[in-house]
């Protein structure tokens, strides 16, 4: 079956496709500019003001002032590119992990021992 | 001809390289992670490859998704690591291997692989923390690599059976290059994890186990899946399992698994090496 | 499903633009070239396609040696058109058709081919100056444009082989695109031509007559060149022939040629016009 | 036939292979920086130094600097590059053309006609 035909959805996932790639371009170009300290620092100067130079729409605009994964995902951010605005928070991925499962980060920590045991 | 001498796969999780710098190597969490590895540097120690060939994925450094290649391989003498954006230290230069990488590259477009071939390269932690990890001390300097990049990162993604493919094309032309060279490769990433969504945090040990063991004895077998198969079994990222591979297609005639460590979970994933030689050209 | 109703060759040299600018379409040396577009405009305003699939190769605007794809596809809603180097005049942006080329994106991976998906592209003449050409006035903003973008740059450039595979591939997703939009192809440059060398200036008439009536009755017999093949027979630039073969390779069943032109020499080209149409799908 | 197998010369053409990729990666650097005003501008003031900018060996330097169409093919410019290189010099392709064969530009002319009428 060809991929664009495989409708499958997988609970809990946001597939990074075409819909995603359109839909998050200027967040994620965003994002892309944390690689450069000078990206990070604009924004940090001024959160707002840099999601509008990129074009963010006014979802994803509070959703990173709001530092709110799960609705940047959904808003077409990928994983990768917000890895880096994660970084610029200080948050790793157990962090990030926590944020999206609702867990607190002992709780993840605690459920991907129990998966990498394979209870 | 080129002696391709074996293979190599591991992770390449970020995390490692952080561990390392903090000398965290022989704390409960990280001991079984790096115990795997000895044997590893061991066996590059005693065979010295020259060359390694070095498949991974691109984590959004170098390609942006403004332009985006399915696969990509590095054709310069020298690649740069940079700064990622979350604080890992950058690391020294990468040597390469032009005359070999350009061969490569050829052969590769020759057979119908639709290449992006790059002379100039950044280099992400999906490269360079296997470097690290081989030889530590960021020791790498005298070891030419290849970096043969598959994307991972944005749908449509090449799926198994086209990594596999890939591999074969990329072996194929390792033997034929006239060199007496030693060629290892790595594959690099994976195995089972979510780092996204509500789902994040999953990892399934049966099924990265299960990949290993066909990795090294049938590997036709892996391209059944899709890459939608992979999501749903092992997570959105495992999907990095294609440089695996891609990396077992270049191997050939009977493959021998030297060593096998498999540990989970390492930050958010399931974490496997293993250590493979093949018959070689006769 | 979306319907391919036909398809357009035509040379894209810059020349082409620059005597449109000065109004030179009605002088002896332009005339002969000029005369060959009339039937095409017509049924293009007849039929009137709401998306062009261009065939083209970039010449150094958007993509540099440093990261150069084999295949890339432009997969956004606009693209700008920029300035060269040379003093043709920039013209306005082209529209783009987004759902139509991730289906094709996606399709084509799916099939194995080995793109580069581009979300900003910017387009040089090789892609403009078949609008300019089709559209007096530049007055094309109406038709959406998805760019097909083969490397004719640097070898090792795709095979001509591959290029109608390409092409195959291609015409199976725009009739699997569930839409009951029009859909026009059009394959640009060429045809026999070197510009660089003390071997500059060849142009193989006979040569360019046969490739056009091959292209039209047996395109596969085309690929049973190879591009150092084309070279050698048409000069350095013969290449571009990848692009018309991409073209054919979209259509399918019986081809009818409703017109063809051809006039050597324009620019340093042999200069080739098609109109085609084929089978629908039923 | 492989292509890096195929070892077949054309007589009068240096084919842009990885071997012209490599060695003229500077020089075509430096020509695709012609596609903005800022580079024409840039090099037009100090030649030289532009092409030191580029890194371009002595060989290279001086066919820039003498407007050698042959060896910078031969020294690994690419003649799409080049291009930009010859618009900026406001040179058309009939007059790279006659540079390249040795002919005047209206020899050069002459020939494309008689070969565009397969004589
Ligand atoms: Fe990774
Ligand atoms: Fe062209």
């Amino acid at each position: 079956m060809s991929y664009i035909e495989d409708q499958r959805e997988v609970e809990g996932t946001v597939l990074f496709d075409h819909r995603m790639a359109k839909k998050g371009y200027g967040l994620n170009k965003m994002c892309f500019s944390f690689n450069d300290q000078v990206g990070r620092d604009e924004f940090s100067k001024d959160e707002a003001g840099y999601c509008d130079k990129f074009g963010l729409t006014e979802i994803q605009k509070k959703a990173v002032l709001d530092k709110d994964i799960l609705t940047l995902l959904k808003e077409g951010g990928s994983i990768y590119y917000l890895a880096k605005f994660a970084g610029l928070l200080k948050l790793n991925m157990q962090d990030i992990g926590a944020l999206q499962t609702g867990m607190s980060v002992e709780e993840f920590k605690a459920m991907l021992v129990k998966n990498g045991q394979g209870k | 001809m080129a002696n391709l001498i074996g293979a190599v796969t591991t992770s390449h999780i970020p995390a490692i390289a952080n561990a390392m710098a903090n000398k965290l190597e022989e704390t409960p969490y990280w001991k079984p992670f790096f115990d795997g590895y000895p044997p590893v540097r061991k066996w590059l120690n005693e065979n010295k490859p020259d060359v390694i060939v070095l498949f991974y994925n691109d984590h959004g450094l170098e390609f942006f998704i403004d332009k985006k290649p399915t696969f990509s391989i590095g054709v310069a003498d020298q690649y740069q690591n940079a700064d990622e954006g979350w604080g890992i230290a950058t690391i020294p230069p990468v040597t390469g291997e032009s005359e070999l990488s350009w061969h490569i590259a050829n052969s590769l477009v020759h057979d119908g692989f639709d290449m992006t071939i790059c002379q100039e390269m950044k280099v992400d932690h999906g490269l360079t923390v296997p470097l690290s990890l081989m030889w530590p001390g960021n020791d790498y300097g005298h070891v030419k690599v290849i970096p043969v990049c598959i994307n991972c990162e944005q749908h449509p993604m090449p799926q198994p059976w086209r990594c596999l493919e890939l591999g074969k094309s990329i072996g194929k032309a390792i033997e034929s290059f006239d060199s007496d060279m030693t060629v290892a490769l790595f594959g690099t990433g994976g195995l089972s994890h979510q780092l996204d969504g509500e789902r994040a945090g999953i990892i399934n040990r049966e099924f990265d186990l299960e990949c290993m063991d066909k990795l090294v004895t049938d590997p036709e077998d892996l391209t059944k899946y899709s890459n939608l198969d992979l999501i749903e079994i092992g997570g959105a990222q495992a999907v990095e399992l294609n440089m695996w591979i891609a990396m077992r297609g270049a191997l050939r005639g009977k493959v021998t698994e030297l060593h096998r460590n498999y540990h989970a979970p390492i930050s958010n994933t399931g974490s496997g090496v293993l250590l493979l030689e093949h018959e070689m050209p006769s």
